[in-house]
């Protein structure tokens, strides 16, 4: 028998394909083109601790094999959160991880007491790699020192043992350092990678199209970067499970980005073309690893990595 | 919240027919059940691009009317203004092909209880779902009058079969090629006057959809209408489609176009607030 | 009368529109398709110190609109290169940008040293997103002072008035602190963007597709990232040349770059697919911008930037 | 470098048949003039997937063989493995259909100014350019003998007017499905003790190529064979092509097997470098 199973942390998954953060709306919208128990996890849009208005529209701008988008994080915030979305998905019997975001290391404390108290949660995603929030500078992520302080702050409030992932942007320079101080601060996991910082301007009215600006570029346009940055993780911490997520549209592109270092992956963008995309990737993804002579999702995680008598470079 | 997309079906509809009409292409899609969950108002989303796309996102299409052929499946009709790559690489597809379709998705018009007097006023192919919406009024003993309007002739989408079902028609250009020269709007007031409106239904441009609302709001006229914002995924996942509306309560929530509408109440719309969220919107800082 | 022109430091040019830097041969290949004197300029492959074989292959991969290549600087050499590329090119009357690369400081001064004596180039574009062998392998690029030790070498050692464009690469926090220490160094105008780095994985060998395992991603893919990178410079630095790059492959897109802040935009990746790529996009780029009401190229450069009366946030 | 694509064109070249043949499907385009300059090892380049493709680079194709029609214009024609999506999609496009093709490209077979003895080697849809050569060479006075291998007998690809040009025509397959069982380079020693032979051409997979040239350099045979890299621009501009090749000079440089292939001499290729730089390889370091 195949196993599917897989982990983060301590959490265990009964399969590694899990919608992204920010891409499955509450869930209900989805449950109407398949059970929600299918999914190795729903992974729930990242919530602040205020209601959030979002950014202004236009929101998105299609680009070459991708999208942009700055919906600058809108949402009810923790409180009604956790009221209503969670008990609602509990009930449907999914598997549910939470990402959070916050504005400051305070923000990250708080959030992370709040859900410390709340059961039926499988692991936290902390969203330290917002590129929409309006101050670049000021993305958590980008820094190693604001990454550690604010994982460092869930970390310290978490108690127990919800297991802990650090989600990554890949606009730095050297993101295996950012990982290791993540993982340093003690996250359990890390998500990689989040949309990459982009522009798209309306040649028609010669501006930027997004009201925004700048938004984040996710679609297989990025799977390049996601696959790179799972790579050059997975050989600096192999130890560290990773949730890789980056255009995955298909069972090969989840493949790939396993093969690269991932424990299980996220789908984003490819659910908007495809409301049914996740069930398609899981099931193409466990017929490529079948076909591949593997006995178990486990094994295949990077595999790419390995050595080969035959080709002495790799 | 209207109960998410509780009918909406993932299909590989069919291309029936595709012909020109005008600017746009009038496509015909096989689509089975769908075509009997369909209401006046709701809108498709297809796949474009073919196997190899580079275009990621659906593509969003007011439906125009539908058949319930009963065993032989039902048809969905759609019309299409071929504007960029997606919508033009749909037009440029035959009798035969099969597209991955969405529908039905959004809300509806909603259609009054009493027999009253309806306008509908449609702006370009903004027109399609406005003849589904008046064969139901008609059937529910409304008295329909309508008013399209286009930059130019080639662009006022009116079959002639749709037109027998309403009471009057009016046609504006703004260039005179056909009909009256001007904008819908120019005519409103006379026409909201003679027939004594009791409700307008539009469809068309945001800036037409806003500029209806100034003279039905003056008026103290219901009005619904259809809008169109930037979609990427037409099902309430990704939340790029927002706009400001304003809840019973008073209060203004970014709401999302695919969901709580396309069709939402003219005087809920917080107008003009493109590129800014306005002051006072839940959760505003 | 529409003009056409345009400049990057003292250097003019008859149109905006070059080739990218490793995209175009030696010239010899394009020529087949089209007189290289319609180009606004033809950017050489970044040429070294000594021969250089080059990575193993494969060397390139498709992505989803886009692509990942590892050439590893492949060429002849300055000695060989100036003895045979130049004199052919300054015969056929083409414009030339040079660009070099090195693999320290020490090159980067040699190579100018070897440029300054050499007449017929319109520029020098400096490559620093390479490895540098003396610190690492870490890209010249990457960090404020290297990238200025580079430009610095090149500054002191170049003489006279060949304008030098520095090409930065977008894989870094902050690009904006790049381009400003290079300009800072003595760069004239600079050159954005170089490829993102990526890694494909070859989902049948189940290792990554590249003999060098991680690639530069390229195409339109990136349009996004360029766009991106140039605007944020431009604001910046608005009054520092650019030469746009990343994914253009239509007028609209070289408009696009133009709009964002480049002065002239290479075109690379897109001559794979089309040889006459280049020509296609400087007539439908003049199209563009007649048909927007522009009397000259000038006037676009930036345009999105613009201040509008009635759109309070831009 | 054998002058660069003196007489390379790119033209919009319309689909005049595309029919499968076992495992592949023949494919006739119209091309112009295109047809009299190509010679047997040319192959052309065409783009994939439409205008809204997100496959930005063109796929190359040997060239089978070329009609010269005169004023009704030439025809150009290609042996296609449906593989991944761009061929796939090359082979899902019907007569009437025109494509961006470029032609004739990189090296093509030398031809001897002797009438001499050669054996053809084909493995797969490698057999394609092999029968365009049979003709020339058949008409130069030589003898060809042809063997075409392959893992199962719808991968042989062998038209009957093709065969008519050889002097003997053996088959192999890895499954004995037709001919002999076995590989290609199990029967080569008998056939070019039997006939002589002179020279070896051969198109096909790497291996089946370094194998056979393993046999040929043994026996000290002439050996021309066509290679098959990943070409991003099949023009000579991007470098992504090459190989490791021994000049005259004894010096091995990395060569672009589009413009300085993709036929070669055999014995001038450093095989089995896949993956690394042979050392002393001119700019190694
Ligand atoms: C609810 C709804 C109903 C619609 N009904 C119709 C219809 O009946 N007939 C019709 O021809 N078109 C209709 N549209 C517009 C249609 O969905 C496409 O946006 C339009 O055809 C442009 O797409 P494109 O691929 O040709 O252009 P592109 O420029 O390639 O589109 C790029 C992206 O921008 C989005 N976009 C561009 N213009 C618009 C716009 N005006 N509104 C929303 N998104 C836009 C596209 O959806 C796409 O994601 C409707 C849109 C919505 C939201
Ligand atoms: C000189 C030459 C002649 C060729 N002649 C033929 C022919 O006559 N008939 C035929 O069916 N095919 C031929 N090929 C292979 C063909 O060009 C495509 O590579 C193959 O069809 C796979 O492309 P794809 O889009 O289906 O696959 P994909 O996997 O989508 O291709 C992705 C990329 O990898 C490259 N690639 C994948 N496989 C190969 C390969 N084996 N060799 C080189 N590049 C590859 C593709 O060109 C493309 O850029 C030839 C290739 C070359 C270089
Ligand atoms: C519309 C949209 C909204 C997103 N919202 C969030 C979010 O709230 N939190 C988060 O961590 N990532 C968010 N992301 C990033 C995705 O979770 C994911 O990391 C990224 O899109 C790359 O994956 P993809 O290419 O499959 O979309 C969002 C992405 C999109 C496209
Ligand atoms: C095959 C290939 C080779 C390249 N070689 C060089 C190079 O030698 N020097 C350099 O500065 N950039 C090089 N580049 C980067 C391009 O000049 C350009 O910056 C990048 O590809 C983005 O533009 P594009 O999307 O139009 O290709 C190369 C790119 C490609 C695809
Ligand atoms: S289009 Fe995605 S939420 Fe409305
Ligand atoms: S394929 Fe580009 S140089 Fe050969």
């Amino acid at each position: 028998m195949f196993n599917f199973r897989t982990s983060l942390g301590q959490a265990e998954f009964q399969n590694p394909v899990f919608t992204a953060s920010g891409c499955a709306g509450s869930g209900k919208e989805l449950s109407q083109f398949f059970d929600l128990t299918e999914l190795g996890a729903i992974v729930t849009k990242s919530i602040m601790l205020k209601p959030r208005s979002g950014r202004a529209t236009p929101r998105m701008a299609e680009t070459p094999s991708g999208m942009l988008n700055s919906i600058g994080l809108q949402g009810p915030g923790i409180d009604l959160f956790l009221e209503k979305d969670i008990p609602w998905l509990r009930e449907q019997g999914a598997t549910i991880v939470v990402s959070i975001a916050g504005e400051s290391v305070e923000d990250y404390a708080v959030l992370a007491r709040k859900m410390r108290a709340v059961s039926g949660i499988s692991a936290l995603e902390v969203n330290i790699s917002c590129p929409n929030v309006e101050n670049r500078g000021q993305v958590f992520a980008c820094h190693p020192a604001t990454a550690r302080a604010a994982i460092e702050a869930v970390r310290r409030n978490i108690g127990g043992e919800l297991p802990i992932i650090a989600k990554l942007t890949p606009d730095v320079t050297n993101i295996v350092e950012i990982a290791e101080e993540v993982v340093a601060a003690g996250a359990d996991g890390l998500a990689l990678i989040n949309t990459v910082l982009g522009m798209v301007i309306d040649t028609n009215t010669m501006r930027p199209k997004l009201a925004g600006k700048t938004g984040g570029l996710s679609g297989p346009a990025i799977r390049p970067v996601a696959v790179r940055a799972i790579y050059q993780v997975h050989q600096a911490l192999p130890h560290v499970k990773i949730l890789g997520m980056g255009g995955v549209a298909s069972g090969r592109d989840a493949f790939e980005l396993i093969l690269a270092g991932a424990s299980a992956v996220s789908v984003g963008t490819a659910t908007f073309g495809n409301p049914t995309a996740v069930i398609k990737i899981k099931e193409e993804l466990q017929e490529q690893l079948i076909s591949h002579g593997f006995d178990s999702l486990r094994e295949a995680v990077g595999y790419a990595h390995r050595r080969d008598t035959n080709e002495g470079e790799l | 919240m209207t109960g998410i997309n509780k009918s909406a079906t993932q299909v590989w509809a069919e291309i029936i027919s595709n012909k020109k009409v005008g600017a746009y292409h009038h496509i015909v899609f096989s689509v089975g059940e769908i075509a009997s969950s369909a209401k006046p108002g709701n809108f498709v989303a297809i796949a474009v691009g073919g196997e190899s796309s580079s275009m990621v996102l659906r593509r969003a299409f007011a439906i125009y009317r539908t058949f319930d052929r009963g065993a032989s499946g039902g048809l969905l009709e759609i019309v299409v203004a071929p504007h960029g790559a997606g919508s033009t690489w749909l037009t440029n597809q035959n009798a035969g092909f099969k597209v991955d379709l969405i529908a039905p998705l959004g809300t509806a018009f909603g259609i009054p209880t009493e027999p009253v007097r309806a306008l509908l006023v449609g702006g370009g192919y903004g027109s399609a779902p406005l003849f589904g919406l008046s064969e139901v009024l008609k059937n529910r003993g409304c008295r329909v009058d309508m008013v399209l309007g286009a930059s130019t002739a080639m662009k006022i989408y009116a079959p002639l079969d749709g037109k027998r079902s309403v009471s009057s028609l009016t046609v504006t250009t703004e260039d005179g090629t056909t009909g009256i020269t001007g904008k819908v709007t120019d005519v409103l007031p006379g026409i909201i006057a003679a027939n004594e409106i009791d409700i307008i239904y539009s469809c068309g441009p945001m800036g037409m959809l806003e500029a209806i609302n100034n003279i039905s709001a003056e008026l103290g006229i219901m009005h619904q209408c259809a809008i169109e914002e930037a979609m990427a995924c037409g099902i309430g996942v990704c939340m790029t489609c927002v706009l400001p509306i304003k809840g019973e309560d008073g209060q203004v929530r970014m709401l999302r176009s695919c969901i709580d509408g396309p069709v939402v109440d003219g005087e809920s719309v917080i107008w003009n607030s493109k590129r800014s969220i306005p002051e006072g919107t839940w959760g505003a800082n």
